[in-house]
């Protein structure tokens, strides 16, 4: 009972703050909202007992993703940003029904044989042991190929910045 | 054998690739290159002819070319009677035509350019008249097309040139739509592409309603590359080319090819008797309308064009009435006439410095004298004259018509040979007879044209008078000719009798009286030849209209979606404001905020509205 | 337990990864300032890779848990991204300096993505798809928005890399939804589950329209098109190139790996989806293009169409259709490389030149260039003798053979209506006038040597094209069984 | 206990608030953090599914979303501050000088 009532708490509070995120003009309330959502997100999978996740989830996205955002904006944006009339405003009449379509349509995922046929028993370990285990065996590929991306994404970034240098 | 027919192309090929690659040093001796070697594949033609003639036929590949799982398509060569003589009559008629185009072309700035394209158009069609499957002959319809539109296009920088250009190539487009259609359902239906292995599978397995479709789908493609209507609005326009390309490719050889091809595959078009039925109507109803249209025009080039386009349709009505042999017979004869035309006409204007006009002209026989007879003898041929070779083979498709049972059809090609009596003998008047209409300066000028432009002319003419007595004469196992093309098409019955060659005769003279009445027996002035005299001269003038018509229908409207679309549909929602892209740039540097729409939104709406709309679409279908 | 770790089953993509560490090393060594020699060393990695996909042809064997997979539709498409990052390497040398952007990550960038491009090639999981695709994509991000200074550089980079990461989204969701129906993300277990009645769970078949559209994107079907013409025009032109061809290339790769190994069961169902994405793709592609005054904007419109004729091939499916799509991808990469290649080279008062009317009298002044860049176009519009001709025919052939006769129909429409803004180039570089100054050649021989790989390819796949196009067919079998 | 469903059933919803995010919004940043709540939703899903199915991949393969939305956070941030420093300006409807 606990646990539903928690889910339910934590599901608020993750909703709202994304919605937070989407309609505050002011980015930084924007960043703010994305950490409390991550964190709820964080808690989530607490309940769930992937602690492991939990963990990565607060330290990677939270810690450092959000930080970065909040950096970025803190150094790029002076004040508040978005002034002015919006030349689209028509198509958010049009982006709100057509999410709400794709909602609808994900609602259908609830009925799902996945949802409907009984639960097998066996519970899941959450923990570090048992997703580095994963992640070294059948998942060691991609594993090494994450590497590889980080690579990548580093030689980008220093070759966006390096050309400001010169 | 083999070796003799690669040869034949292979001549060309060299010619052109020389040409190409060192035409800037060879410059104004690229004659030197390109007419040898058409006189090369000229005499391998031959040879290949007398083989024939023997009862020699060559089927072999080079090549295999797309061999992938069971689709097996080969660079295949085919020598049978019917491309022997197209051989000699491309090749032939090819070489007279390179020979002329030394002198006419003399002193032009692209003369390298200009043989290499030529050379190029007689490789390709000769590779289009000996492919051996359906596939090759598509590749080098598309082949000869562009040199066409290449050679239409030769004087670019006249605007009216290069459009030209651009409209031959478009209306081809449409024509070979089809016939790739065409090709497609063949394969689909046989397996096959191969000549030999679809006409041999071509029996009652396969349903009427296919055949029909393949073989309208196919003549498609000949309307297209032959000018039937409704597409034959691009050849006028051509004779913006030069005009030896205007004699070989747009009279002779090219504009035949869709002849050859329903000749060709006559097999398939049989299986489907409507579809025979509808070439030979659009054939008639074309060699009627084009004859009308080539009664007025005061341009020599344009009634030559549209002559051609009625020709053409001559022989369609022959192939579409079951007399393939005939139907060629008289792709041959003019080629001959129509070339010697095309090229006396390129005399007169060659003398004329340059004037095509037939207002301007007038009273230059005298002083061209070879060119004045060898034109009067084609205009004899093309009117039908006897003994010449347009009567033999005119009559011999009127008396197919008329034996046929196509009696309405008969009447209309009649009616079209009287008008085409009319409108050459209204050419030789008024450009060669009659009183000089002259500017000052051109009569001045007027001179016969040189020895390597007459030549070709007095063989062309030649050729015109001997052809029909020596291969049309029908005697009771029919021509010379057909007897000759036997081995691919079904002998036709022979022993006609007189009453047809005699009613032709009597209209072609009646056409020709009414010319000498109305242009020849007095001199005419330029303004009574010019000014429409009533409604119907009016519409005669401006072609029936059929270029304002298409205009209208399909090339504005192409261009309105296009536009449409760019802003429209691959903007999403936007701000009507905005209409250009030049006033945005503009007002973007203006820092006008009102027309600042943030696309990155528009397009992530639009993938969004795909995404809802593919899963959408797959839930639906899964219900 | 560990998985079987087979290093011959990822040589071509190691092979590519090593180069660009090596270039990564050679980059800090001091030189002369010149930055030829990176480019040089990654061409010979890229040989060397494409040498290695060569000497595996033939094996058919998964590794490391079937997460990668050595076969010949692996092997095929390594080829294929080889010769389009070879050729964009090719062209970057001398114009990079030109522009004054030469630097030493810009070809290490090139070679990340090329090893994003042979890892989505040879995936046999969406996890490595996914990967693959990060890899190329922000590899590619960054070369997009290279010329630094230029408004058109910074927006390109920018659209693409939102509208990516948007894209991504979705795929990625899709991901998540279908391991959520199927209990596993490796192809093969999908394919199982999918066989046992996984297809008609509403999770996967969401999971799967999410899945196409971030393919969609990729491919730049229609309508996750609308950011190919901006990033195309904004984009430096090689980038552009290797956007147009590696890019869509994996792209279509994966996407066909997908559909033919682990949905070939549903196929009717899928078909019907593509059909309307390609005539969507085919027409609106084509149609958007007659009005564009940009060389680089109308090359990407056509790209849009040419995703078109693709889908066709992939519509049709099996050994025809795919061998089909395989060897249009190879012609389209000669093709396309070839044309950007051509537009790389010219200038006009000092800029790059990218109007159509920057063309006229190419011709008069620059012969051969004319020919060659006139060669590219009738290859795009399907004239024979050239490749283009030979794949279209194949692909249209293949649709009509399985029965989709009015799809061919509608393509071949397509075709004829394309050919007016291709021909519309030929005879502005033929058949008209330059007003103002002229345009100029900017001689380069590493892009010429481009350029001749390049016309070798559409000449040799229009002329002769059996063995290619026995080798398409013979790589999409593993996939069938 | 809270079944797996009521997990996905969330996922779904943040990923719907995540799309319509990126389609308001014009700052660059705030349409970016929106597709990091679109990927965060899918790890949601990803994990709720893993449970269901009683297989640690669903976790595993969090781990390798996490990875690539940290380098994209990267490269994206390195882009958006790069276009920023040349434009002084930060939205996307004043990004639009390529049209047509």
């Amino acid at each position: 009972m606990g646990s539903v009532i928690a889910f339910w708490i934590l599901a608020a509070l993750v909703v709202g703050s994304a919605v937070g995120l989407v309609v505050r003009r002011n980015p930084i309330h924007g960043a703010l909202f994305l950490v409390v959502n991550l964190g709820g997100v964080a808690a989530l999978y607490l309940m769930m007992h992937a602690e492991f996740l939990a963990a990565a989830q607060v330290i990677v996205y939270a810690g450092a993703i959000a930080v970065l955002f909040v950096f970025a904006i803190m150094v790029l944006i002076p004040g508040k940003e978005e002034t002015g009339p919006d030349p689209l405003r028509a198509q958010r009449w049009l982006a709100v029904p057509l999410g709400g379509f794709l909602a609808l349509e994900i609602a259908l995922v609830l009925r799902s044989t996945v949802f409907t046929t009984s639960r097998s028993p066996a519970t899941v370990p959450g923990g570090v042991e048992a997703v580095g285990r994963l992640l070294f065996t059948d998942y060691l590929f991609p594993f090494e190929v994450t590497s590889f991306l980080l690579l990548a994404a580093l030689i980008g970034v220093m070759a966006l910045t390096k050309r400001k240098a010169s | 054998m083999a070796r003799l027919v690669w040869l034949i192309p292979l001549f060309p090929l060299v010619g052109t690739l020389v040409n190409a690659l060192f035409g800037r040093v060879i410059g104004h001796r690229a004659h030197w290159i390109a007419v040898p070697a058409l006189g090369a594949s000229f005499l391998a033609s031959y040879a290949v002819f007398v083989r024939v003639s023997g009862g020699e036929t060559y089927t072999g590949d080079l090549f295999q070319w797309i061999a992938a799982g069971s689709f097996q398509t080969a660079i295949t060569a085919q020598v049978d009677p019917l491309s022997a003589v197209m051989l000699l009559v491309v090749t032939g008629v090819g070489f007279l035509i390179h020979l002329y185009s030394a002198g006419y072309m003399h002193g032009d700035d692209g003369y390298a350019r200009f043989f290499t394209y030529l050379n190029l158009f007689v490789f390709s069609m000769v590779m289009l008249v000996l492919a051996g499957n359906f596939l090759l002959l598509y590749v080098f319809w598309e082949a000869v097309g562009l040199c066409s539109y290449l050679l239409i296009g030769f004087w670019y920088q006249k605007q009216s040139a290069s459009d030209a250009g651009k409209k031959a190539f478009i209306v081809n487009r449409v024509g070979d739509f089809g016939f790739g259609l065409g090709i497609m359902l063949i394969w689909t239906t046989f397996g096959t592409l191969d000549y030999g292995e679809v006409f041999a599978r071509a029996d009652a397995s396969v349903s009427v309603a296919t055949y029909t479709a393949i073989a309208l789908l196919l003549f498609m493609g000949a309307c297209g590359k032959s000018a039937q209507l409704p597409l034959h609005t691009w050849l006028p326009d051509a004779m913006e080319g030069p005009t030896p390309v205007s004699a070989l490719i747009h009279a002779a050889t090219m504009v035949t090819a869709g002849v050859y091809m329903v000749a060709r595959s006559h097999k398939l078009f049989e299986m489907a008797p409507v579809s025979l039925e509808i070439v030979a109507w659009v054939g008639g109803l074309t060699a009627v309308f084009a004859a009308s249209i080539g009664l007025v025009q005061t341009d020599i080039k344009r009634v030559l064009a549209y002559s051609t386009i009625s020709q053409l349709g001559y022989m369609f009505a022959g192939v579409g009435v079951g007399a393939y042999a005939a139907g060629i017979f008289h792709l041959v004869t003019h080629a001959f006439f129509k070339a010697l035309l095309f090229l006396g006409a390129g005399s007169v204007i060659h003398g004329l410095s340059g004037e095509q006009d037939l207002r301007k002209m007038g009273a230059i026989a005298p002083r061209m004298r070879v060119t004045a007879v060898t034109f009067v003898v084609g205009a004899a041929g093309l009117a039908g004259l006897p003994p010449l070779a347009g009567f033999f083979s005119k009559d011999e498709i009127l008396a197919a018509a008329a034996s046929e049972g196509h009696t309405l059809l008969f009447l209309l090609l009649l009616a079209g040979a009287f008008m085409t009596a009319f409108y050459i003998f209204r050419v030789v008047f008024l450009a060669l007879f009659g009183a000089s209409r002259l500017s000052h300066e051109a009569a001045h000028h007027v001179h016969e044209s040189p020895a390597v432009m007459t030549v070709p002319l007095a063989v062309l003419a030649g050729l015109t008078v001997v052809a029909g007595l020596a291969l049309g004469l029908p005697s009771a196992h029919g021509t010379a000719f057909s007897r000759f093309l036997a081995p691919v098409f079904p002998a036709e019955e022979a022993a006609r009798g007189l009453a047809v060659p005699l009613v032709s005769v009597v209209v072609a003279v009646a056409g020709v009286l009414l010319a000498w009445l109305m242009y020849g027996r007095r001199p005419v002035t330029a303004e009574e030849i010019a000014v429409p005299k009533n409604a119907l001269h009016s519409l005669l003038l401006h072609k029936y209209y059929v270029d304002e018509l298409y205009d209208a229908v399909f090339v504005r409207p192409l261009f309105a979606l296009s536009g449409w679309c760019a802003r429209v549909f691959d903007l999403g929602v936007i701000d009507g404001a905005v209409n250009g892209i030049g006033r945005l740039v503009v007002a973007w540097a203006q820092g006008l905020r009102r027309v600042q729409t943030g696309f990155v939104m528009n397009y992530a709406l639009g993938m969004l509205a795909g995404a809802v709309a593919i899963v959408a679409f797959l839930l639906a279908r899964a219900r | 337990m560990l998985p079987l770790i087979s290093f011959r089953a990822i040589a071509p993509g190691m092979a590519l990864a090593a180069t660009a560490c090596l270039l990564l090393l050679l980059d800090l060594l001091p030189t002369r300032g010149r930055k030829d020699h990176l480019a040089v060393v990654g061409l010979a990695g890229v040989v060397l890779s494409m040498i290695l996909s060569l000497g595996l042809w033939g094996s058919d064997e998964r590794a490391f848990n079937g997460m990668v997979r050595l076969d010949g539709f692996a092997l095929f498409f390594n080829l294929v991204i080889g010769f389009a990052t070879g050729l964009v390497l090719l062209l970057s040398i001398d114009y990079l300096r030109r522009q004054g952007m030469e630097s030493g990550e810009f070809y290490i960038l090139v070679l990340f993505s090329a090893v994003g491009m042979t890892l989505m090639a040879g995936a046999g999981d969406l996890i490595v798809i996914f990967l693959g695709l990060e890899v190329m994509s922000l590899s590619l991000y960054v070369l997009a928005g290279w010329f630094e200074g230029r408004l058109e550089a910074g927006e390109a980079s920018m659209k693409y890399f939102l509208l990516g990461a948007f894209a991504s989204g979705f795929f990625l969701y899709g991901i998540a939804l279908i391991f959520g129906a199927t209990g596993s993300t490796n192809l093969d277990r999908i394919a199982v589950a999918v066989a046992g009645g996984a297809a008609r769970d509403p999770l996967l078949i969401i999971g799967f329209g999410l899945l196409v559209a971030g393919f969609g994107f990729k491919i730049s079907s229609v309508p996750f098109h609308m950011w190919t013409a901006d990033v195309y025009q904004g984009a430096p032109t090689s980038v552009t190139a290797l956007i147009a061809t590696g890019s869509k290339a994996a792209a279509f790769a994966a996407l066909l790996r997908v559909l033919l190994s682990a949905l070939r069961t549903v196929q009717p169902d899928w078909a019907v989806l593509f059909w309307g994405l390609a005539v969507l793709s085919m027409t609106a592609g084509n149609v958007v293009a007659l009005a564009q005054q940009n060389i680089k904007r109308m090359l990407a419109y056509s790209s849009i169409a040419h995703a078109g004729y693709i889908l066709v091939g992939v519509v049709a499916g099996g050994a025809l259709g795919g061998g089909g799509v395989l060897f249009y991808l190879l012609v389209y990469t000669f093709t396309t490389a070839g044309a950007f290649g051509v537009i790389l080279l010219l200038e006009r008062d000092g800029r790059e030149a990218v109007a159509v009317s920057d063309l006229a009298g190419l011709a008069t002044r620059h012969p051969v260039l004319a020919l060659t860049f006139s060669v590219f176009l009738l290859s795009l519009v399907g004239i024979p003798p050239t490749a283009g001709f030979v794949g279209k025919f194949y692909l249209f052939g293949a649709a009509v053979r399985t029965g989709y006769v009015w799809l061919a129909v509608i393509g071949v429409v397509n075709s004829a209506i394309a050919a007016y803004y291709y021909l519309r180039l030929i005879v502005f570089m033929y058949m008209r006038e330059p007003e103002g100054s002229p345009t100029v050649l900017v001689p380069s021989l590493p892009a010429g040597l481009a350029l001749a790989v390049a016309l070798w390819g559409v000449v040799q796949l229009g002329v002769l094209p059996a063995p290619f196009l026995d080798l398409a067919q013979a790589a999409v079998i593993p996939l069938l069984r | 206990m809270v079944p797996e469903s009521h997990y996905v059933a969330l996922s779904a919803v943040l990923f719907v608030i995540g799309v319509v995010g990126v389609l308001i919004r014009r700052n660059p940043l705030v349409i970016f953090m929106s597709i990091e709540l679109m990927l965060n939703a899918a790890n949601l899903a990803l994990v709720a599914f893993g449970q269901r199915h009683g297989t640690a991949q669903g976790q595993a393969l969090v781990f390798f979303v996490m990875c690539v939305a940290a380098a994209e956070v990267a490269v994206g941030l390195a882009i958006i501050v790069s276009i920023f420093r040349m434009r002084r300006r930060l939205s996307v409807d004043e990004l639009s000088l390529m049209r047509w």
